[in-house]
């Protein structure tokens, strides 16, 4: 030992786990609110865990450290108290000097009265429980008296021997920071009292380093040199869990204390792993916030796919896709559910109707209590309710229906203006009304748009489910039909006999699950598919990407269709989305008015 | 039967965790506290595993690195994914502003404090649980910065080997304490394959090295080896320590402690 | 007219529609609370829309009569005021016949003033917000001056000609009830001054009846006689809006009233349609308890799949089934939601494990906040909340499976005798957990009782759903398997890697609507087989009643399949149920302790 | 195209209904008030048709076992459900009891007045209205006792013939008024059907009479029964008027004035 100063190590580390955070959070929130006074803390030292390369032992923090009555059952007390504070600005500007000085001098007083109360922590904090920002800093307060006259000399140290006496002795006594060993070889607690007869002051050390005591010690010293003010040697056991790593010092305390005027100076402040002296600062939102928790598992299960299974799959174009539902109903309900299991985050309904009491029972998005609110908007609710995350609205409009003659054209042509640019504003297009006619405008728009259209229908025990095909401008050229492709009249009168049962919605309730299911998958089978849904393609990674699927659950039996575009289709021929392209709601508003107009521009009605 | 179905028993499961904690004095078993939310199926003092600040100095992602110039993909055939760089954490761009100003000089009163080198050190504590689902153990990671304070998911994450990142690395909080601290979880549905093609590993290692060391004539652990050729290579008590051999390969940054 | 004494008619009669009753409760639950002091009503009284049958003017209640502001375009104004009492035995114990007293004296001091105001109504009622009861009582005060000496007699009468003026008059005052002819023939409002010289009172006559004035006739020549206490003599004009229908009539006033001490006598309580004088009580729990409206229209929507498209069709038989489902994971979820949407009242969940963040977007009864709750339980609540009348209940308990040894009896064998005892109170057993050994004890215990199991599982785009056979307790009669009878060990390790993705419920989320409804519609065309699920037969009268169905959607594409019982299943051979009947639990027992067992006792082990 | 598809447009139901309070002045078009729900395709003063407190003496069973005795399921092919008698109504026993001892015996005040002979018709407040879905009239239907108390929904249904009772029959609130009185509809969804089985009816019915005319010659229905040819049997201002017929067979009981 070339220099006689002595050399500390810093007493602990803390180390604070997330629930620490959130139940500060909750008491914040519950408790506390505004009192920023001091809350106690109640931890322990565990020595005998501390890992082998740390320097000195860990101060472990977490939900229990509020808990007085949470019994830790090893390791030594060390109280702590947390000082919360209400703003940013009051923890910024807090004179952490002059708050680790108080803290030392409180610990003094407490101290002098009972050695092992001159040991503790503190800590100070700022939670900002909106954004689960939250700021700290641990102080350990060590200290010496100020005095000009005193400082501690190191003489000399070496390694401890026999010393499994002193270790027993602190392990049996969870609140001893300190012994003295009197002139006859009693170990006693250290205090006034006892300091009159004392051959060694023993300490509890805290710290990893070899023959390195903790910052603590100086407190004892403090403590002892207060006691017996002329002392001028003393002899110091520091005593560590492993028997091997025990030492002793002798060290020299020159000069006799003024007697009245006994300050502290104090340091402690944890330091960074750079050993720059600085307060903490952690984002914990992706840790305990519940809704980037729930996100992240929502994500993982999916990827979970991609794991063995289908390693191609591409689920952020799923993600991505901003969809569309026309109709809230049975069918919007349930294919907005199976989209938001397959990851999808942008939703919008279209739905000009209101929950009615026989609709909960079928459409799962709707509660009793929900009954006479508007649908469109109370799915998206519903939406939110399940994933807060997701982008869900809902818009309360009709659209325009071919055949339908224009009553009021303001109000119409203002619907059609709206569908016309949510349609141009999402990637995905599903029908899902209720009618034949209410699909007409949206599968032009859509066309013009060259968006991608699903198409699902039910009837009693047997549905439809179709994609569109795509536009290209040339009839002549090799594509897909749409849902008006097979027929020879524009769609007009949709209460004829046949589908008078639909009109009532009288569909077996599994109907509806079939083809929502069905129709959601056969989308995103189009999405992985590179060319989407201009492909004619019939496969890709996910198996068939088929253009139509009926199924008949009488016969619990689907089947797969595939039907050209036809070049006078009232929907998608040429001649009908170039019309429309150039007249717009003039085209529109003359459909309304009269579906015959729609099969003379197609030319159906030269076919009829 | 765990070496056939790679599966042990809970008792099985104490069995091996009191074997790990005797060869590795730094796993214990938990204390019990009214922290602890017991399981009936396990005794109150073998509920889980823990071994507390496990060093970690570098990201998973350097390693991988390093690793991927010599190997192509692993041997459990899983094609390694292409990782992009974790991107800068902008995000605490705004809180590194808001402390601007707060550090204090050094000051005269700490001169007598030993400093540590500055290092990057992480540290983990590590729990290991039993799975009734998939009935075999199940690991948790919860991690800290080297200043002690927790590191965010994307930060455990970086120790967590690309692979299984996205593929069984789930955000929890650990299910086994009353306090709910959020840790990394290493999904367990895949363990029991992985177990039962490491013990076969094992066991085809260890019987070269029998007859090698037969070859060479008896020697002092000839009686072990006959033990061991009657359990047909491996005890089930170690098994955990086959299970933590699987695990360092998961996070490969983390220096576990044998 | 044989008799000279004057008959009068009911001044009007009170219909009180559901909305009144229903803003009443309103009042009553948000603003009157206690206060039964009166409450102002606003009507009028239509006398051109009195039906042609009606003996009198109808005076129509609705929510609009509590509004001050509502403005009734048509009518003249009649002021009403309800009282609405506390409680049945204050509404009972009124003086009936002094609360007309005291609302006929307000009236005449009123009509002294402004003889338009002489005229009104009350209601006293009694709303029993609870089960939607109302007790209610109108009463329209009509009366004359009591005095010994005073009467009216009737001298004569005629129609009147030449009075559409008269009609005019009225219909341009909508609050004008009487009218005066002076000697000079103009026409004055009625009043002390205008009284003086008189020589015609004109009415406004709310009878309907042939040339038989209104009672309040009474309350206007009272008030004239009031104001000219000599008058002997008076001529009246009953004005009605047809022309047709009005009427004079020449009444003697004899005697002269005692100038001090006028008192009123009244009459006007309401009769039934017995005549009998008694209040009015009725249940409105049908028409305005949302709940009831909310089952009517389920019934309604259910009832009209008989209508036309399958008229055999028995609801009852699904309404009563009593349901139990075994596992609340995304195949439960979506079960029930399709079990409710067939009228379903009695479901019951078991599951033992807690909503985690990723299962909202896939479980369709669960939210976001639900996180860390049950899910029996919370899957119940939720049921409840799409409608409130369904009888659902949740049980966290464990399936206890074969293979899993037991660690602890007491728990395993309570979980056992509950299950058990859940499945012996339910006609029909779902099983949808996401592993094959918990299948197994219930699939034993549903034959032991012989219920209707539907099995589904699901795989990454595949699922099955079946129908596991009945018991017949002879192995060698024909019968349809069940879920383990193609299997050659007893399940017991789930985790090869065939089921490994199924255990982590790697899904495309469509197989799981997919499967639960197909699940749903099976058991639906099983119920309405007159052998129910013992009938070997293939359809039924809504189509196929298939064996199995196993559906691939990555080919859009189901199968049915069909496979007898095999004689020495693990779950279903005679020699496993009968062992089981006769000891129970330690069957049990030994089949969870080591699956070898159950190979054993149904003769796997010979065969294998 | 009214009598090809039974279905009628806006400006037709308002031409209709028009054509109805002309020839039944106790229909009236609804009067305007802020209790209205206006829809935007009607004019204001043509939102619903109203006719007030027409009388019901007979509940529907009666009619229709009397009826049944002489035919077999009606034109339709819909066959009559068996119908049970309705159930006393037991429910309102407590009722009764609460009132117990309320009646006021005759009084003297009251002698004077007129006495109505004790009966139990039921009053019914009609109202159709347009219904956008099919294009077509719908009827709702609002109950009073004789003593006009409200009738419940089950009372409703006595009025209401056993085949349409379990079929097309609901409870709803009008949706046209904003103060919510319940009612019982006639879901619309046939009645595009039968209206035109119905127009076919009277245009056949017509037919004959006509040629029946035309055989005994010349009168002075002449011009219009030519006019009528030209319309192929039927005006669309008489749509209601047919509309009203078949809603007569719906609700026998309810004594419609025509
Ligand atoms: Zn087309
Ligand atoms: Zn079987």
């Amino acid at each position: 030992m070339s220099d006689n100063t002595l050399k500390f190590a810093s007493p602990c580390q803390s180390f604070v786990d997330t629930s620490f955070f959130q139940e500060l959070s909750r008491l914040k929130l519950d408790v506390l609110k505004l009192d920023s006074e001091r809350k106690g803390l109640y931890c322990t030292l565990n020595l005998e865990n501390t890992p082998k390369g740390a320097s000195c032992a860990h101060l472990f923090l977490n939900s229990q450290s509020f808990d007085e009555s949470s019994s830790q059952t090893s390791g030594s007390i060390f109280p702590g108290s947390i000082y919360n504070f209400n703003t940013i600005e009051q923890f910024k500007s807090l004179d952490k000097t002059q708050f680790i000085q108080e803290r030392a001098q409180e610990l003094w007083i407490s101290g002098i009265q009972n050695p092992n109360e001159v040991v503790g922590f503190s800590i100070i904090s700022f939670a900002d429980l909106k954004k689960f920002k939250f700021f700290y800093w641990v102080c350990i307060p060590c200290f010496q008296i100020q005095d000009p006259s005193w400082k501690i000399v190191l003489v000399q140290k070496g390694h401890l021997h026999n010393c499994q006496e002193y270790i027993d002795w602190f392990r049996d006594r969870k609140d001893a920071w300190s012994f003295i060993i009197d002139s006859h070889r009693n170990v006693l607690e250290f205090n006034e009292k006892t300091a009159i007869d004392c051959a060694v002051l023993g300490i509890r050390d805290t710290s990893n380093l070899d023959m390195i005591p903790s910052a603590l010690t100086k407190n004892f010293i403090s403590l002892m040199k207060y006691f017996r003010r002329s002392l001028s040697s003393l002899k110091i056991y520091c005593i560590r869990p492993d028997v091997e790593c025990c030492f002793w010092m002798d060290i020299n305390l020159p000069g006799e204390l003024s007697s009245t005027d006994v300050r502290i100076k104090a340091s402690g402040w944890e330091r960074n792993t750079q050993n720059k002296l600085t307060p903490r600062a952690i984002d914990l939102s992706s840790l305990i916030d519940p809704m980037k928790v729930a996100d992240q598992s929502i994500d993982l299960n999916l990827k979970l796919m991609k794991w063995r299974i289908a390693p191609e799959l591409n689920l952020d174009v799923v993600k991505e896709s901003k969809i569309l539902l026309l109709g809230a109903g049975t069918l919007g309900c349930y294919v907005a559910r199976s989209l938001l299991a397959w990851g999808v985050r942008k939703l919008t309904f279209v739905d000009n109707s209101t929950v009615s009491f026989s609709n909960p029972v079928r459409q799962p998005l709707f509660n009793f209590d929900d009954c006479g609110q508007p649908k469109a908007h109370t799915a998206a609710l519903a939406l939110k309710k399940i994933f807060p995350l997701v982008d869900a609205s809902g818009y309360c409009l009709e659209v325009p229906m071919i055949g339908h003659p224009v009553s009021q054209e303001e109000k119409q042509r203002s619907d059609y203006e709206q569908l016309k640019e949510l349609i141009d504003n999402h990637d995905v297009i599903f029908l899902l009304m209720d009618s034949r006619e209410t699909r007409w405008l949206p599968t032009v728009l859509a066309y013009a748009a060259n968006k991608i259209v699903i198409n699902a229908a039910l009837g009693f025990d047997s549905y439809l489910v179709m994609r569109h095909g795509h536009y290209t401008g040339d009839d002549k050229k090799q594509r897909l039909g749409c849902y008006f492709c097979q027929d020879i009249v524009a769609p007009s009168d949709s209460l004829t006999d046949r589908t008078l049962d639909q009109m009532c919605t009288v569909t077996r309730p599994g109907v509806a699950l079939m083809a929502a299911a069905q129709a959601v998958e056969l989308l995103v089978s189009i999405l992985q598919h590179p060319q989407k849904h201009s492909t004619q393609a019939s496969d890709g990674i996910l198996g068939d990407i088929p253009h139509q699927i009926r199924g008949f659950l009488s016969e619990f039996k689907t089947l797969q269709l595939e039907t050209p575009a036809y070049e006078f289709c009232s929907a998608c021929s040429c001649l009908v989305i170039e019309e429309f392209k150039s007249r717009g709601w003039e085209f529109v508003k003359q459909a309304l008015n009269n579906y015959k107009y729609v099969e003379e521009v197609c030319g159906l009605t030269n076919v009829q | 039967t765990f070496q056939v179905t790679g599966q042990i028993t809970p008792e099985e499961f104490v069995q091996a965790g009191d074997y790990l904690c005797h060869m590795f004095p730094t796993w214990q078993w938990n204390e019990q506290s009214k922290n602890v939310n017991y399981r009936d199926f396990l005794p109150k003092g073998n509920q889980f595993l823990v071994t507390r600040k496990v060093p970690c100095g570098t990201r998973a992602e350097q390693l991988v690195a390093m690793d991927e110039e010599g190997t192509e993909g692993d041997e459990d055939g899983w094609v390694v994914e292409s990782q992009s760089r974790p991107q800068e954490e902008t995000a605490t761009a705004d809180i590194d502003e808001m402390l601007e100003g707060m550090d204090i000089e050094d000051v005269e009163e700490d001169e007598d404090i030993v400093a540590i080198a500055p290092n990057d050190k992480r540290y983990y504590d590590l729990y290991i649980t039993y799975s009734t689902s998939y009935r075999v153990p199940k690991m948790y990671l919860v991690g800290f910065n080297g200043d002690g304070s927790p590191l965010t998911p994307e930060q455990m994450f970086q120790d967590i080997s690309p692979d299984y990142r996205t593929k069984t690395a789930t955000i929890e909080k650990l299910p086994f304490l009353n306090s709910p601290a959020t840790s990394v979880s290493i999904h367990p549905c895949k363990h029991a394959n992985v177990m039962r093609v490491l013990m076969e590993k094992v066991r085809a290692v260890k019987q070269r090295e029998r007859s090698v060391k037969r070859g060479q004539g008896l020697n002092e652990d000839d009686w072990e080896d006959l033990q061991e050729d009657v359990d047909d290579g491996l005890r089930v008590d170690q098994y955990l320590i086959v299970f933590l051999k699987f695990i360092a390969s998961v996070t490969p940054g983390i220096e576990h402690d044998y």
